[in-house]
């Protein structure tokens, strides 16, 4: 906070009001979710949190290596918007990724192995953490400039639309989610962006995951309005709806309606999805912009916590519970062994997917190595199996 | 290019190309700012939006990065957009999106996603238009791998390598010289494309070779008419396009000539003009008998006075006073 | 507008909606100026559209080349806020700039010789038409780059306010205009900094010259909102005012008010001011996407006029008219013609004004030459006089 | 450099630079995102906001063409602010500013106004942060006259250079390495300014002189130790600056050694290396036993693999590579 006036602002409790004092909106009745759905979304939620506590372990003993950005405390979001799209519906999103790309359905070993930079990584080895890309399930990146994947969102909106009316002939069907975080309302590309999906009616749905902070810096600090960012949608004409990100069966049935609206008006929408982060920006994050009461609050609240004691009520024991955490740690573990198993890219693949077409990198020489087209198979085709055949590696 | 040849300026040439390929492939697609309603700031899409309707040919607000941006999502999911930049020198505020992620979206994810988007628009300076609207972004972008780079200098070529352009699969850069827009020229009737990283032979000569691009060929011209009534035989050769580099085409004729300029309307330093003359020195070592001498923009902000924008650029006059120098006729 | 539903729009009817069926803000009643000073402002609008006469005919003579945009039918906006700040308050805007610059005080001449390339110009020639300076009135220069200028202007008043608090330990008493076009509101840089206004409380007052049209496009074809762009103000939490800009009178006491507020508060100001511009968007601009009713429209209610009819109505004369209307005149004609003969720059000029330090254009070869500095006397001082002392060229 | 030594961090001399001058002159301050509350994502600012205040150390949102543009704003009007870049990967989405606004105004208003400013910030990769976090922007930006640009590779350089760069009425980009960011060595107790324009001899020599700037330097200097035991004595220098670019050192240089190799860890084409390869050969024409050898980036988006990324960078052994290509002896 710069100016004087605005540094006696008690931060956390401008905070706490952004968060929790405006509650998301009014609950309304909501129809129950069939058990076994909820079940998988539980575990799904769990599977994220383990597989984010490995990263971490993962990190710290060096095996990944650059930025990763963990998703503890923001499970509910990713699982409840996926499940309230199709596959068919693209998803584009940040760096703090790995959450989407597994509620999307990649299979953790594949996001595991990227950021071990391994050949088995959803893109090889050559994204990372901040970089995941599944083109199987429709997942159009995880992207390291705040704010640059809601341009491409608007894009894959506009695409769809365009597919399907233009090309296709017929009526536009497809939504696209594009996520953003409340840090990144503050990129100017992201105004642009609104303004062009309010102007175009694209059917996009911007879902700005507000949990409060972009690294140390809270809402209030860094965005004006950030007690209702709701506004910087109004401004567009665009129609903005707060949703409680910690509790999964509400950002499930929130999300279908809009989900619904989207897709039957092609308008797009603006959600204020409230969450918040239990660790670190990135793995190096000491946290002291906030006390650690602040956090204890949040994780009280904790959406796996509240998933569970729902389902409990609904008949859940806790040996289910104890099987589905057996089962994921399984899987997390499998995933890291797996990775740990995958062979480093070949030096050769540095000079791969530059281009598509035949053309190479420029070498300085008159003869400049022909790596795209014919002699350079796209080569992710090369390694990862089409749908059940087996794995290549 | 044997077909039945037409007069056209090369702005027709850059429109049929545009619309031959919209009629061919309902993927492709214009946006930007003007190209609809107003038919294009510089009238390069005119018609177009009476052929192809409103929602293949859309007017965007100002806002460069948001719609370059939502081109690259959109080449992401297989359309094949063309984005009309209304000049380069407005594509600094679309900077990150037209180069950190059309260029890398292949790369970065590991071969999945390819950005099948052709950005053009006017490059380069001479219409007066002071130093934030005359930048000649070859300077500037020509560094970054994953993009291809086009600097076509006649309606013709303009023609042939735009069209290629819009079925290449790789994002394309392609920079129009507003200064050339209404040049008229020779265009084949037929459907023709000129692939990339193929050099043409503007004029063969055995004293030396010019090396350049765009609209700076036509003053190369000049010079090597003016050169030639001094005795002084020039080839000079038209690169069209920069990302890929036809370098043998290059390495070739400096072999037989012995000598070798550039002229470059950026400016010099890290330029297109200082790869080519790393690259001449690499590999002519032993065939040169002066350095490469370069033509570039003098390296200060264009200004706007005419006079001194006359002579920012590479004009006829400097190219026939390198090329002296380097034959040892200063 | 590209969607079909959308197409169907009345563009005009909108527009007109957009700039007149919402009127600015109910009028009050306000104090009386001095005759003398409205009569000062009369003449400075009419110097400033016959300026931008002989500009218009000058292009056509090809005089002055690259791009030139006019302000006729603007002169009550540069004219009623520039009275309403003092001289030490800075003022930025984009490239439709004459009006400012001659408003501000800019000397005729130096403004007409910047546009015919000379050196007599206020930048020597090496600016144009776009990009007036004059450091000697505070102004800050027109812009090219469209909204480019909305962040310098936070920066002046941002500067102004370190400069009086923590360089004088004062208190922040100046404020900075910067203008922009309707169309600047839809670049990122604007919104940005727009934010950081809001957040840093900086003294700005950021006018939106809402001329209705970004080139050939009507404002509701390119803004969402745009029927009420102050919304993109409360976005930020920004106080947002409409005023009415063919009336110079109302321009200059709402301003007033502002002004005042911004002095004394130092949070930012944005500013819907509604005008019109009579002439195309540029010298090569035909004007298609609007009537002829429109434009007709709109020039019954020109400002001139309208300050003519209220100085009459407070004993202007006809013969007081028409001297003021000769010596506009004949001083724009002195401008052209003293322009005439203004020099072009020397070609060492070309390398000048590159650096301020002691160091030259890069050369390529061992011996850079030394342009900067010592050697390089900042050469806007060697041709322009300081203030009275008669003038070099 | 005769004071008292300390070994302090590079990011510790960044600090200390600034601090000293905006202990000398309040029109200097620092803006940018994390730099006051949360002492700098780097550490770089540790304590600068205890110390000077929230008004002079100014957190900023994730605003970067906002921001930039603010600063020069306020340093047309006579601040000299310091705006850091967390990473200058991320100053793309502040081009227009930086390049059309900053290092032009002086031009552009004929003398009028000067743009004091100094943006700084992580410059290239090697941390494994994928292709849109690992720019190396000396690449692109050292294309455009107007601007001064400091690529230093140790401790004393950068805050001797720092503090030029803060006092200098140009704006200036200050290119760090988050990989030197840690490096400890030497640096003076007193006061002292590093002029632009002068490159240092890192390793005197007498077979190839290798030309380097910023993070490469070190590798430069281990291949020179590989290679002395192999009895190939390089001499290496370290530009420190870039713009301006101190050409007579290097053309002393090599007329002595006669070989010349540039490592430069940006992509090659259209680059500060190629530029270096271009002047050599200009001015050194008579004096070279073989061309300019280059080492850059790999002419690709960086990857995120650690194995490929170290692939990807110039390195000892490609350097080591080059020296003995360019002497014959490979
Ligand atoms: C343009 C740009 N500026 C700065 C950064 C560095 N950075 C990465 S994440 C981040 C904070 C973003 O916060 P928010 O948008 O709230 O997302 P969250 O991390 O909370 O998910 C910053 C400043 C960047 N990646 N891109
Ligand atoms: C970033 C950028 N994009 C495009 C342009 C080209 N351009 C110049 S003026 C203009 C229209 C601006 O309209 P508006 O802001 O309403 O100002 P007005 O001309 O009405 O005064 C456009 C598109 C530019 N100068 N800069
Ligand atoms: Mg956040
Ligand atoms: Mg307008």
């Amino acid at each position: 906070m710069p100016s004087a006036s605005q540094a006696s602002v008690d931060v956390n409790a401008a905070l706490a009001a952004a968060t929790k004092q405006t509650p998301p909106r009014p609950r309304v009745a909501r129809p129950e979710v069939p058990f076994d759905t909820a079940r998988g979304w539980l575990r799904e939620m769990m599977l994220i949190r383990e597989f984010e506590l490995r990263c971490m372990q993962a990190y710290q003993d060096k095996k990944i290596g650059g930025f990763c950005h963990v998703y503890i405390g923001q499970e509910a979001v990713a699982v409840g918007c996926v499940a309230a799209v199709e596959k068919r519906d693209p998803i584009v999103t940040a760096y703090r990724d790995h959450g989407h790309a597994l509620a999307r359905g990649m299979d953790p070993r594949y996001c595991m192995a990227e950021m071990f930079g391994r050949i088995g990584g959803c893109a090889k080895g050559k994204g990372g953490s901040m970089h995941m890309f599944d083109r199987a399930n429709n997942l159009f990146g995880g992207h390291g400039i705040v704010g640059a994947q809601i341009p491409l969102g608007v894009g894959l909106a506009f695409g769809t639309k365009y597919e399907d009316e233009v090309i296709n002939g017929g009526k536009s069907s497809r939504v696209t989610l594009a996520f953003l975080g409340d840090g990144a309302l503050n990129q100017g590309s992201v105004h642009e962006a609104m303004n062009l999906a309010g102007l175009l009616d694209v059917p996009v749905i911007i879902i700005c995951e507000n949990n409060g902070y972009s690294m140390g810096t809270s809402i209030v600090r860094g965005t004006t309005m950030g007690h209702d960012i709701s506004s910087k949608a109004s401004a567009y004409g665009m129609e903005g709806i707060a949703i409680d990100g910690m509790d999964v069966l509400e950002t499930y049935w929130a999300m279908r309606d809009v989900v619904e609206r989207v897709r039957s008006t092609s308008r797009p929408v603006f959600v204020d999805m409230r969450c918040y982060r239990y660790k670190g920006h990135s793995m190096s994050d000491p946290r002291k912009y906030r006390t650690r009461e602040e956090e204890e609050a949040y994780e009280r609240d904790d959406p796996i916590g509240r998933l569970k004691a729902h389902l409990e009520s609904r008949g859940l024991t806790e040996d289910d519970f104890k099987s589905i955490q057996r089962e994921v740690r399984a899987t997390v573990r499998a995933a890291v062994e797996w990775s740990d198993q995958s062979p480093v890219p070949p030096m050769s693949d540095l000079y791969r997917d530059v281009y598509l077409e035949r053309w190479g990198p420029y070498t300085g020489s008159s003869a400049p190595e022909m790596l795209g087209g014919g002699e350079n198979e796209p080569s992710f085709k090369a390694i990862r199996p089409v749908e059940g055949e087996g794995e290549l590696l | 290019m044997t077909a039945t040849m037409r007069e056209i300026e090369f702005r027709d040439a850059v429109r049929e190309a545009m619309s031959e390929e919209m009629r061919r492939d309902t993927r492709v697609m214009l946006l930007g700012e003007e190209v609809a309603q107003y038919n294009g700031a510089y009238k390069v899409s005119r018609g177009m939006l009476d052929e192809f309707g409103p929602r293949r040919v859309i007017d965007t607000p100002i806002s460069e990065s948001g719609f370059a941006g939502m081109a690259i999502g959109a080449a992401m999911l297989g359309l094949r957009p063309i984005v009309e930049f209304m000049s380069w020198s407005f594509s600094l505020v679309a900077a990150d999106p037209i180069l950190n992620n059309a260029p890398k979206m292949l790369y970065m994810s590991g071969g999945q996603y390819g950005c099948p988007v052709v950005f053009r628009g006017n490059d380069g300076a001479g219409g007066q238009l002071g130093s934030t609207h005359s930048w000649a972004v070859e300077g500037l972008f020509s560094n970054v791998p994953g993009l291809k780079m086009v600097i076509p200098s006649n309606p013709a070529d303009a023609k042939g390598l735009m069209k290629t352009a819009i079925r290449d699969d790789d994002p394309v850069f392609f920079l129009e010289s507003e200064r050339l827009l209404s040049l008229k020229g020779d265009v084949p009737e037929g459907e023709y494309l000129i692939p990339f990283g193929q050099a043409r032979i503007a004029r063969a000569g055995r004293d030396c070779t010019i090396v350049s691009f765009g609209r700076p060929v036509h003053f190369c011209l000049e010079a090597a008419d003016a050169l030639a009534r001094e005795g002084v035989d020039c080839e000079v050769l038209d690169m069209r396009t920069i990302r890929p580099l036809d370098a043998a085409a290059i390495v070739r004729s400096v072999r037989r000539t012995g000598a070798c300029v550039v002229v470059d309307q950026s400016w010099s330093f890290g330029s297109p003009g200082s790869e080519v003359a790393a690259l001449v020195h690499r590999e002519c070592f032993d065939d040169l008998d002066n350095h490469v001498h370069r033509v570039h923009s003098a390296d200060v902000p264009a200004p706007y006075s005419y006079d001194l924008e006359q002579e920012y650029l590479p004009n006829t006059r400097r190219v026939c006073e390198a090329v002296r120098a380097c034959l040892y006729r200063a």
